[in-house]
């Protein structure tokens, strides 16, 4: 193969649109007689007997698979997305999903870390939505979809397991806590067991 | 404020203006003057005014390790003491478990030198990232309500912050400390080190030192210490 | 060519992302072996002659430009400039890959220095992401991604070499500690240690 064949491989490999002999001569740096020569012989390599071709269509030259390999090629565009769902991704949803509609800033606190691009995927992904701003802060709320609500076989946002434990304390896990119980995920605990201190967590640094 | 290294922060003294780490390679060497440094100056450069905010635990620890390894190697020029026949067994092994972590640490330097190796190796192939044309997006897999509880349990289990809350803030200033022990001389001519610092914890008590020394070094006291590792006398000039 | 091959070639064009081999020898219906020997073919097909590479990268194998041809294919494709990484997030990315899952704490410790914000910042460039929680402090551990593989040319998580291999050796060792000594940091030799002679230019970049 000749070196301008091998960067016009490459080229047409890349490019998802048909690239036009000129274009492909200017970027390879060779007259068109060379650069058409290239493509001959490319035309060659891809023969029949490869998986792939070069086609002269829309104006321009491009690679594509041939079109006896339909089958297995749509069975890949079939295949089911991978979208399992991340760590971060579970307990950003969970976060929200117990106390929509939530900021950012709010989720990041409770998860201990930034959560700025979990947010952004998941609403890429549809299973979040932006649900207004706090009037005072500015900040963006989130809340669950209803494709979260399908995904996890909820009949509506309320329809979540109960919370069975909430050993945090202080005043914003009061809040939290006070949060949780008015939207019916946690049982008021009975008063006189609300002050039990909180273990000291046993620190493994 | 994001740096990276806190080794690598610059300090800016009368004295010297540099990374941090280069002036104790340079204290180190004697390139720097130690009686001329002024340490309360250097620790509030290396750690500020919020050492706990800026960087973890484990870092603020050992830049004060290395800030007390300096007001020990002050204290011992400024009291005279014997410096090269009878190494501090303590010191000593401070500095042996450097280099152990030196050591333990040299393979994964090593690994990240092969890593830029293989990204610079492997840097000019391009991939086809020609997105499939999707039909109709399949369904996704289902989920169980029950992992988002599992989820919140292990936040709600979880303290929020795990960083420094434990440690409590050692709120004390290097002002506060020189005002403390200017009180104590105030009462009487000379004060010691061991009582004024009685019932204090660890990082006041060597910040205390630190304090001790620079009032020396200003020249409002004179200090002495009778036999090494014994109580120091602070004595008003 | 083998028909598997063809249509092996057909698929690893058009997959925008590394396809395992379990998932190729599922789509073109043939076992793993048969599977195995069509790649094979594959490799030899797309040689150094031609402008295409088969590589295995990232959990599996995929179709990319040669590595040479670098110039030409970014003039198609204006690319960013690459973000260097800092020695530091280097290093992060080294101690991560070798012991992931690892928490920030961890890291920290073995680096000397606090990792926060290199943490943050490799995760922001996909080059991290989190692995879950440390059930008894709630500490978050982080793991190395696919993006982390394909920057570096690795066919998987494991394709590191062992890490004995950096470990320095015994000399390297006394060396260091030689230098230590020399530049004041260390006092003196502990006693019990060989006074070996420091070996003539042990390469320490």
């Amino acid at each position: 193969m000749t070196e301008t064949a091998r960067k016009i491989e490459a080229l047409l490999f890349l490019s998802p649109e048909p690239l036009p002999l000129d274009i492909l001569a200017d970027l390879v740096e060779a007259d068109s007689d060379v650069t058409q020569s290239a493509i001959d012989e490319l035309v060659e390599r891809h023969s029949e007997a490869g998986g792939l071709e070069i086609t002269e269509i829309a104006g321009g030259f491009a690679l594509r698979t041939r079109a006896d390999l339909e089958d297995v090629c749509d069975r890949l565009r079939r295949r089911p997305p991978e979208d399992r769902l991340s760590p971060a991704a579970l307990e950003t949803l969970a976060v929200v999903a117990y106390l929509e509609p939530v900021s950012r800033p709010d989720i990041g606190r409770l998860r201990g870390v930034a959560v700025d691009s979990t947010v952004a995927n998941l609403v890429d992904r549809g299973l979040l939505e932006e649900a207004g701003r706090i009037a005072s802060t500015g900040a963006m709320r989130y809340r669950t979809t209803r494709a979260f609500q399908e995904r996890f076989g909820l009949r509506d946002g309320g329809d979540l397991p109960p919370i069975e434990r909430f050993e945090l304390s202080g005043p914003q896990a009061d809040e939290l806590r006070a949060r949780l119980v008015e939207a019916g995920h946690l049982l008021q605990a009975p008063t006189g067991l609300r002050e039990v201190p909180s273990p000291v967590a046993a620190d493994d640094e | 404020m994001a740096v990276a290294d806190p080794l690598q922060q610059d300090v800016d003294l009368d004295l010297f203006q540099g990374p941090f780490d280069l002036l104790l390679t340079l204290v180190i060497r004697e390139e720097v003057d130690l009686f001329e440094l002024p340490l309360a100056e250097l620790i509030h450069a290396a750690l500020g005014e919020h050492a706990g905010e800026r960087w973890d635990a484990a870092t603020t620890s050992e830049l004060v390790v290395v800030l007390a390894a300096m007001a020990e190697l002050k204290a011992r020029r400024l009291l005279g003491e014997p410096e090269e026949d009878e190494p501090d067994p303590d010191a000593a092994e401070a500095r042996e478990r450097l280099v152990a972590r030196l050591i333990a640490y040299a393979p994964f330097q090593a690994a990240a030198a092969w890593l830029a190796e293989r990204a610079e190796a492997t840097a000019g192939a391009r991939y086809r990232r020609v997105p499939l044309q999707l039909g109709p997006a399949p369904a996704p897999p289902k989920g169980d309500p029950r992992d988002l509880l599992e989820a919140l349990h292990r936040m709600l289990h979880a303290r929020p912050e795990p960083s420094l809350t434990h440690m409590g803030q050692a709120r004390v200033s290097m002002p506060e400390l020189l005002g403390r022990l200017r009180d104590a001389l105030a009462a009487g001519r000379e004060v010691s080190f061991d009582a004024v610092v009685d019932g204090r914890p660890a990082l006041e008590e060597a910040l205390t030192l630190v304090a001790a020394l620079e009032l020396a070094r200003r020249g409002e006291v004179r200090l002495s210490q009778a036999v090494p590792f014994g109580d120091i006398t602070i004595v008003r000039r």
